[in-house]
């Protein structure tokens, strides 16, 4: 179950840390259970504001805010939520820290909150968040939980970061931002359209399928 | 003033929908076996069939109604029944593992093509073009129809065209039966050792101008075999597995080896006076 | 108030900035049911309907959050209402005809937590629709994603009896489709423009 | 036939292949000789195969009943040369299973003269009689399918015939068969149309003729004698339009649900070799021993329509005719429909029609197949509308159920068009024939079951 | 004997079995292929004439481009190359010929190999593909580089055979210079101008345009060519042609000052090269003669909403990709009648 | 479980039921309206200093601002915010003079709904500022709109002159072929995003088509604003 480490030489520290169960915890929504690219969770989001690497970062920090505090706090409320009435109270408490993030990044930038636009608010039918909650907080310790939700979380901004900065750099030819090309570069606009967003997402998971092949073979 | 404006509002909003899904989960309910899900859930999900049961659902609603036992998924390993008869607690209902059997041994080292067959390489397509081109109008085409049927993987053709069954992996689930255009296949219980490996209704030489190992209907089986094992029937030895001899007598003098006793490691064991096979490769020519 | 017609509302919502292909919403259903012409159906009238329902509850709980002065509950409020409805809904199909709930009622958990229909309240909101706009609006969404949903399934169920490499199978190949039908539907930029 | 009707004398789609009667069609029939080995396999007809009545090593005269009908749904097997029953057992037969059937040694030098039976008189005899009377005979559809006559003519109560058609169209390339009968056997010809009349009870005759055997019809048309309600139609040349569906809408617009009966809209079909048969036959009380068959092809020296005794092994009949040394496929049948033949032991049997021999390197056989590119070559082929492209698809990716329940499969008759006309070379006939072999063995299955 | 041994040997041989028919009739679906590209030649010469060397270098470019990738593709995924089955040029002319003649050359081979991996390639290759490959690049590169794509070339300029277009030899980096010369095509200068132009022009194709799209005389000529050996479903530009005429008609005479005539609509732009030979793309066509009316009436009312009220001055690329789309549907939704099964048929879908 | 038993467990888990549910709720608003108190008077100052940029960069020389709310044919000045009502903004200079009054506008452009903010001078009667306020307009190519300045030189200067019974504009705004410009009331459109740039000047047609004229009959009151 741990992250192979084929190095022979590497073989100590970082086994040893592989190994151990909590980093795996963390380390298993890196790549293994990556929620984008193995779990494909979560498309809505990714697709939309992955235009640019700014914006796909900003992204996948509120996202791992929210799933970081929904899950602390449904980890320790898990033996408290009847059975029935669960999903309600998850969306509750999802929704209350979406509405909490959505403030914070107006208040810290209007430009950046007009860039996100609509999908902050909709982090919270982010299928990936409730599927955590209901898959892994709620059943378990909230130390676990947190590992969890951050270990997710980077892999969301891992995949987003993936995305935006392929898209940014060929449809802006900058990356966060900063030019990258000469001036005249001619950028391919589709990669910032819908359609780019699409085929960057299917090149993106063609990779990890022939990687997974790999490995595989 | 805001905050109490908003917390009468979210907690009314929030009470109010509490009491309609609690009336709603009293009123509106409609119950469902929880355990078929859960029973569901144990089973291996390979829709196989196996079971007579159209899929693995439908098995696990027999379970949990009782119809059946466990022991039925011919899929599942003994400690998956195990688990599940104790989840729904009750008997596994065990039984003995069948496995899928071929009824030839004629792969293209020993058997006759007369004809070249075009077209597409299924035996299915084959079998209604003058039935395949091979000489014994019997045999195993040997184009695999079984080994891509097989879900298990446990079917591989050999060398010689000829599809082993690996018996570890076989599970009975009756594929290869329906698969088959000259019904070769058959499931057994893995217990019946003595095995007919022919289905050539001819006898005499007119089977082994065709096929070097093809049962020439001698009667010598039968003849060795204690008290009425065997019987000549159609011009091919019948077993009768009720009496369960447990005997390799009948073998030891088929002069072609088309009667074999199956052994869990050395597999198809030949009679000692059996005929050395003598061609060797690939062979379509040679009309006799 | 926005004065838009109903008639630009609709195209808009099908053609021009449809949900799905333009604007990225109600992916995971987009992906995951989209490989059955029927259940694409299906799924493509259950998620117009529960559109219309959740369309209704945003418009009145926007009022109504507006009266009282707290519409920093909306997003919340929005979310819960019309998970709640959805699932009484749900359960009431069940109870009434089970053979509605097997036409449409086992897509109904699925479309609670679908992008679409959280989007259509917070949209709606934004552009400040009347009650008429909002039902048109509502319908149109759910025709758009119906649109996009059956045009995929036809294409994958054709694709069902191809070959394609084992690289591209399956999600990479939906995306790739989605991608090209994205294109297409560029054609309808700009309509009634001018 | 107006200008504006819009009943165009012939069915919709179809294909046009090379016709290659040329080499055969002015070449009358000859009689062929004897073999000094006849095998007989019991199975020469659709139905129950015939139970022998004759022991090994009883010897019997031309003509003698050697085997009698298996059921309703079976004919007798008559002795097409006087000899010795040498055994009887399994035989060889072109579908490539052995089955039971005679072997027959014929006496050397035997007048080979013929029993005479018990006449019917298509005069005095009932409809009944006349039925017996052609099952004793043996006679079969001579066509190809070998349907047992006498189950075809009987009208189920409550139908009725409005028209008999014999059917002269042979659509099939290389096959002169049909043709040479035509022109030769007019009187018999018309003799049996008498007896199928009286069978029917149909109140007039048409025969179908294709554009090609112009001559044949000519002469069938000044031959008709006075009085008989019967005609000549001529109908463009267009294959399958030998198929009774299709020859049923060339000939009298109506369709033939599908799954049914010509007798369903008011037709009966007669091969025209079948029909001189009986013609030669029932006078006589005679049993079937010998058909017309064109041997033809490029692998043949001595082409030509022969007059050959039912049992007459391939191999012999090909010595006699001079095969080539590079023969590497011979047909039963015609090119389009017809069995590839894998053995040489296999006999001449009542349905054989025609035997075509191609040398290597005549038959062109792709060697590539290509991918379907959806040209709709198939579709606009198919005689009876079916989508064989996606046919194609399904049963390559063997979705059998599909394919019967909303594509028709069942319906397909195998005619080979959309084979014959694909660009992408994709065998569409065999993967339908193996699908449906296996839809039948599955919803037999299922029967079973329960 | 010498004949009898002659037999003997005869019988020793094998036979080679095969299943009915045992004729096949001779088209292969490589000459299709070949004589689409034959049909094509003449567009491509004149294309050659009329915009000079720019024009030649893009047609090579998005060619060889389209039968590199083809053939790399099936060398990675271990398959037999299939670039002898002539598609994969097909797809490289016709990208070219619905490309500005001083389109970059660089772009026009991303065109090409976005082509064919994507349109084709990703579905399994020749005969699954849903969309017309080329028209999949052509789309890929309008949304891409919306400017170079929009900046035409003029035709007949009098230096055309000696030198070459600036804008041709752009690499990557660089901003596509312009000549000085952005003329605008016959129907962008209707659509923001409302300047019509003459239908003589239009089809003889002294216009400026997309390479291959301005003489609309011989693509009709390649048309018929293909349509009389049989190799082009003739129904599909028909009932294009002739539902963009009669809409347009109708709307022509209801207010002449804001619509165009038929005849304009019919000759300019790329509607005559899409009809003829992108429509009709077998494999993203319906295969029913019903289904093929139907996808050629909807391909023609798109191009007429398109170009009429949508944003953009041409729409043939987006209606025939959209008709690419539907076309799977109509095969499931339209059947011929069965022979046999009465008037209503089967229930065609549950 | 007999049947009694079960109702109790029953009642107990309606009554946990009702109590967490309500619980999580009020928790959920505490924490909603807490970070809403915190957050609010900030964003309010972001969201103010951008639309008062914007007013800024529209209106030349204008040093304060008075919003007002234009119903009818009825100007009524307001503070604060105000929700789903037309608004005007009027520019004044250091001398309190009027300069200029900025207007928002919106209308279908190529990709979605282009919301532009423009200036006004009533005394020129002409378009002296342009500011896009929101816009999806294809990048790199409609979103020139933005930014391209040849084309924003365009409303440095537009003529937007009332006609004589002061109804409407004499001469609508439209928008030309790049470098066909002749008229002071014509806007030089883009090369390669025509349709933007004429929808630009279609929502500028539009907008002081209907607001112009509303305003002319409150001139009086602006002119009573400005001696204030």
């Amino acid at each position: 179950m741990s992250i192979q480490t084929t190095n022979k030489a590497n073989e100590g520290f970082w086994d040893k840390l592989a190994s151990s169960p909590s980093t795996d915890e963390y380390m298993k929504g890196l790549f293994r259970e990556n929620p984008v690219f193995v779990q494909v969770l979560g498309m809505c989001s990714t697709l939309a504001v992955s235009n640019t690497a700014l914006n796909g970062l900003a992204m996948g920090l509120a996202t791992t805010f929210v799933l970081l505090m929904s899950n602390i706090l449904i980890a320790s409320l898990r033996n408290v939520i009847p059975k029935q009435v669960r999903i309600a109270s998850y969306l509750l408490i999802i929704a209350t820290f979406v509405t909490m993030t959505d403030y914070a990044i107006q208040a810290i930038s209007v430009e950046l909150s007009k860039a996100l636009g609509a999908f902050i608010a909709l982090i919270v039918v982010n299928c990936q968040i409730l599927g955590r909650a209901e898959a892994f907080a709620s059943k378990n310790t909230v130390w676990r939980s947190i590992l969890d939700a951050l270990g997710m979380g980077t892999g969301f901004i891992i995949a987003l970061l993936c995305l935006g900065t392929v898209r940014e750099l060929l449809g802006n030819g900058s990356i966060f931002g900063i030019p990258v090309f000469p001036d005249s570069f001619q950028e391919w606009v589709i990669m910032i359209l819908p359609p780019g967003g699409f085929f960057m997402l299917a090149i993106w998971l063609m990779v990890f399928n022939a990687m997974k092949q790999r490995k595989a073979v | 003033m805001s905050v109490l404006i908003s917390l009468t509002a979210l907690g009314g909003l929030t009470l109010l929908l509490a009491i309609m899904l609690i009336w709603a989960n009293k009123k509106l309910y409609v119950f469902e076996d929880p355990r078929i899900d859960t029973v569901e859930e144990m089973l291996p999900h390979a829709n196989c069939g196996g079971c007579g049961f159209p899929g693995c659902r439908p098995f696990a609603e027999a379970l949990v109604n009782g119809k059946v036992l466990p022991g039925k998924c011919t899929v599942s390993t003994d400690d998956g029944k195990a688990k599940i008869a104790s989840y729904l607690g009750v008997d596994v209902g065990a039984e003995e593992k069948w496995v899928a059997r071929l009824a030839c041994a004629g792969g293209t080292n020993v058997a006759l093509n007369r004809a070249r067959y075009n077209g597409v390489k299924t035996c299915q397509g084959a079998a209604l073009v003058s039935g395949g081109g091979k000489g014994c109008f019997w045999g195993c085409l040997g184009h695999g129809d079984c080994e891509a049927v097989c879900d298990f993987d446990a079917i591989t053709l050999n060398a010689f065209s000829l599809p082993v069954v690996d018996v570890t992996k076989c599970t009975a689930c009756g594929d290869c039966v329906e698969v088959c255009p000259k019904d070769l296949f058959s499931l057994h219980p893995i217990s019946h050792r003595l095995w007919v490996n022919c289905k050539n209704l001819e006898h005499g030489d007119e089977v082994l101008e065709d096929c070097q190992v093809g049962c020439t209907a001698c009667g010598k089986c039968a003849m060795d075999a204690p008290g009425n094992l065997i019987s000549m029937i159609n011009n091919l030895p019948v077993v009768n597995y009720s009496l369960n001899h447990n005997t390799q007598v009948p073998i030891q003098r088929c002069p072609t080896g088309a009667i074999v006793w199956l052994d869990d490691k050395q597999g198809a064991v030949k009679g000692t006076e059996s005929k050395k096979i003598v061609r060797k490769g690939e062979r379509l020519e040679g009309f006799s | 108030m926005n004065q838009e017609s109903l008639w630009s509302i609709f195209i808009n919502a099908v053609l021009i900035n449809n949900f799905v292909l333009a604007y990225f919403l109600g992916i995971c259903p987009f992906l995951g049911v989209s490989g059955k012409m029927e259940t694409a159906t299906k799924m493509g009238g259950a998620v117009t309907f529960v559109l219309v329902i959740s369309s209704l509850c945003a418009y009145g709980l926007h009022s109504l959050l507006a009266a009282i002065g707290a519409p920093y509950l909306e997003l919340i409020s929005y979310i819960v209402v019309i998970a709640a409805t959805v699932q009484l809904v749900e359960m009431f199909i069940k109870k009434v005809s089970p053979v509605l709930f097997n036409a449409l009622g086992i897509f109904l958990p699925l479309i609670t937590t679908n992008c679409v229909i959280l989007a259509l309240a917070l949209f709606q909101t934004n552009k400040g629709y009347n009650f008429v706009q909002c039902l048109v609006y509502a319908l149109a969404s759910g025709a758009g994603f119906t649109l996009a949903l059956v045009l995929m399934a036809g294409i994958r169920e054709h694709l069902d009896l191809a070959e394609p490499p084992n690289i591209v199978k399956g999600t990479v190949l939906t995306l790739m489709i989605a991608g090209i039908l994205a294109l297409s539907f560029m054609g309808f930029a700009g309509l009634g423009s001018n | 036939m107006g200008f504006f009707n819009f009943h165009t004398n012939t069915f919709k789609h179809g294909v046009h292949p090379p016709e290659h009667k040329d080499e055969t069609n002015k070449l009358p029939i000859r009689q062929f000789t004897f073999s000094p080995l006849v095998i007989l396999p019991m199975a020469q007809h659709l139905g129950a195969p015939s139970v022998p009545v004759v022991r090994e090593g009883q010897e019997v005269m031309r003509g003698q009943l050697l085997a009698k009908a298996g059921g309703y749904m079976s004919v007798p097997l008559h002795a097409p040369v006087s000899g010795t029953v040498r055994k009887i057992a399994n035989v060889p037969t072109i579908s490539g299973k052995m089955a039971q059937g005679i072997y027959l040694q014929a006496f050397p030098f035997s007048g080979q003269e013929v029993l005479e039976g018990k006449p019917i008189d298509w005069q005095t005899a009932t409809r009944e009689e006349i039925l017996q009377g052609i099952q004793d005979a043996g006679i079969v559809g001579l066509g190809g399918a070998a349907f047992p006559t006498h189950v075809k003519l009987k009208i189920p109560d409550g139908k009725h015939c409005d028209l008999l058609i014999i059917n002269g169209i042979e659509c099939e390339p290389y096959l002169t068969t049909d043709h040479r009968v035509m022109l030769e056997q007019s009187d018999d010809i018309f003799t049996g149309i008498r007896y199928l009349l009286k069978a029917t009870g149909a109140p007039k005759c048409v025969i179908g003729i294709e554009a090609n055997k112009q001559d044949a019809a000519d002469h069938l048309a000044s031959k008709i004698p006075p009085g008989m309600p019967v005609s000549v139609q001529v109908v463009p040349v267009k294959y399958p339009q030998g198929a009774e569906k299709m020859l049923i809408t060339a000939l009298m617009g109506r369709e033939v649900p599908s799954g049914g009966l010509p007798i369903e809209v008011g037709g009966v079909v007669v091969n025209v070799a079948t029909t001189a048969e009986i013609g030669r036959l029932l006078p006589h009380g005679r049993g079937i021993q010998e058909r017309v068959v064109t041997i033809s092809g490029p692998g043949v020296q001595k082409k030509g329509n022969y007059l050959i005794p039912i049992g007459t092994p391939l191999r012999y009949v090909l010595e006699q005719v001079g095969a080539d040394e590079n023969i590497s496929e011979v047909y039963m049948g015609g090119p389009m429909m017809g069995v590839a033949v894998s053995n040489l032991d296999i006999s001449i049997t009542k349905g054989t029609s025609g035997i075509v021999v191609f040398k290597e390197n005549d038959i062109k056989r792709p060697d590539k197949v290509y991918p379907c590119i959806k040209c709709g070559a198939c579709v606009d082929a198919c005689p009876i509308s079916l989508n064989p492209s996606k046919l194609g698809l399904l049963a390559k990716f063997e979705v059998y159920e599909e394919m019967a329940a909303k594509y028709n499969l069942m319906d397909c008759f195998e005619c080979g068009s959309c084979s014959y006309v694909c660009p992408s070379h994709i065998p569409l006939v065999q993967y339908f024939r193996s699908s449906k072999s296996i839809v039948r063995k599955r919803n037999a299955a299922a029967k079973a079951a329960g | 004997m010498q004949g009898k041994s002659q037999i003997q040997n005869v019988f020793k041989k094998t036979l080679n079995i095969s299943t009915s028919p045992h004729l096949v009739r001779g088209i292969g679906t490589n000459d299709i292929m070949r004589n689409v590209v034959w049909a094509l030649l003449p567009t491509a010469l004149y294309a050659v004439y009329a915009f000079g060397l720019s024009a030649l270098l893009l047609l090579v470019t998005s060619t060889v481009a389209c039968v590199l990738t083809e053939h790399f593709l099936a060398k990675k995924s271990k398959q037999p190359s299939t670039i002898s089955d002539w598609s994969a040029v097909i797809t490289g002319l016709l990208l070219g010929l619905t490309l500005p003649p001083n389109f970059p050359l660089w772009m026009a081979f991303l065109g090409g190999i976005v082509s064919i991996a994507l349109g084709k390639f990703v579905f399994g290759g020749l005969g699954y593909n849903v969309f017309n490959p080329a028209l999949v690049g052509r789309a890929f590169l309008q949304a891409a580089f919306p400017v170079a794509i929009t900046t035409w070339f003029p035709v007949f300029s009098p230096d055309r055979f000696s030198s070459v277009s600036v804008a041709t030899s752009t690499l990557p980096l660089m901003e596509p210079a312009t000549d000085g010369f952005t003329g605008a095509t016959p129907l962008s200068a209707f659509k923001f101008d409302h300047i019509s132009t003459d239908t003589y022009d239009l089809a003889m194709g002294f216009i400026t345009g997309s390479t291959g799209e301005t003489c609309a005389v011989l693509i009709i000529l390649g048309g018929i060519y293909l349509a009389v050996r049989k190799m082009l479903n003739w129904h599909i530009p028909v009932s294009i042609l002739a539902t963009v005429y009669v809409l347009t008609a109708l709307l022509h005479f209801s207010n002449p000052e804001k619509y165009p005539t038929p005849e304009f609509m019919l000759f300019s732009g790329g509607l005559m090269l899409g009809a003829v030979f992108m429509a009709t793309d077998m494999v993203g066509s319906p295969i029913t003669t019903a289904g093929v009316w139907i996808y050629g009436a909807l391909i023609g009312a798109l191009v007429v909403v398109i170009r009429l009220w949508g944003g953009l001055p041409e729409g043939v690329m987006y209606a025939i990709l959209l008709g690419n789309a539907v076309s799977p549907h109509l095969d499931n939704l339209i059947r011929p009648r069965v022979y046999g099964t009465g008037n209503r048929g089967e229930k065609v879908r549950g | 479980m007999s049947e009694a038993q079960k109702n109790t467990t029953e009642a107990t888990n309606s009554r946990k039921m009702l109590v967490t549910m309500v619980g999580i709720g009020t928790i959920c608003a505490l924490l909603i309206v807490l970070s809403f108190q915190t957050t609010l008077p900030r964003i309010e100052k972001l969201k103010a200093e951008a639309l008062e940029k914007a007013i800024f960069k529209v209106i030349p020389g204008m040093v304060s601002k008075k919003t007002f709310q234009l119903e009818g044919d009825k100007l009524k000045e307001v503070t604060g915010k105000v929700k789903d009502a037309k608004l005007v903004y009027a520019g004044f200079d250091k001398d309190g003079k009027l300069v200029g009054l900025a207007i928002e506008a919106s209308g279908m452009g190529f990709a979605d709904a282009i919301k532009v903010i423009y200036g006004y001078d009533p005394h020129k009667e002409k378009i002296v500022g342009f500011y896009v306020l929101e816009s999806k307009e294809t990048p790199g190519l409609g979103d020139k709109i933005e930014k391209d300045a040849s084309f924003l030189a365009n409303f440095d200067s537009l003529d937007v002159a009332l006609s004589e019974d002061k109804n409407s504009v004499k001469n609508p705004v439209t928008t030309v072929k790049h470098g066909k410009k002749k008229n002071g009331y014509e806007v030089d459109g883009i090369t390669g995003a025509t349709i933007s740039s004429r929808a630009v000047g279609n929502l500028l047609k539009n907008s002081t088509g209907e607001t112009l004229p509303q305003l002319y009959k409150n001139k009086d009151f602006f002119e009573a604003k400005s001696q204030q």
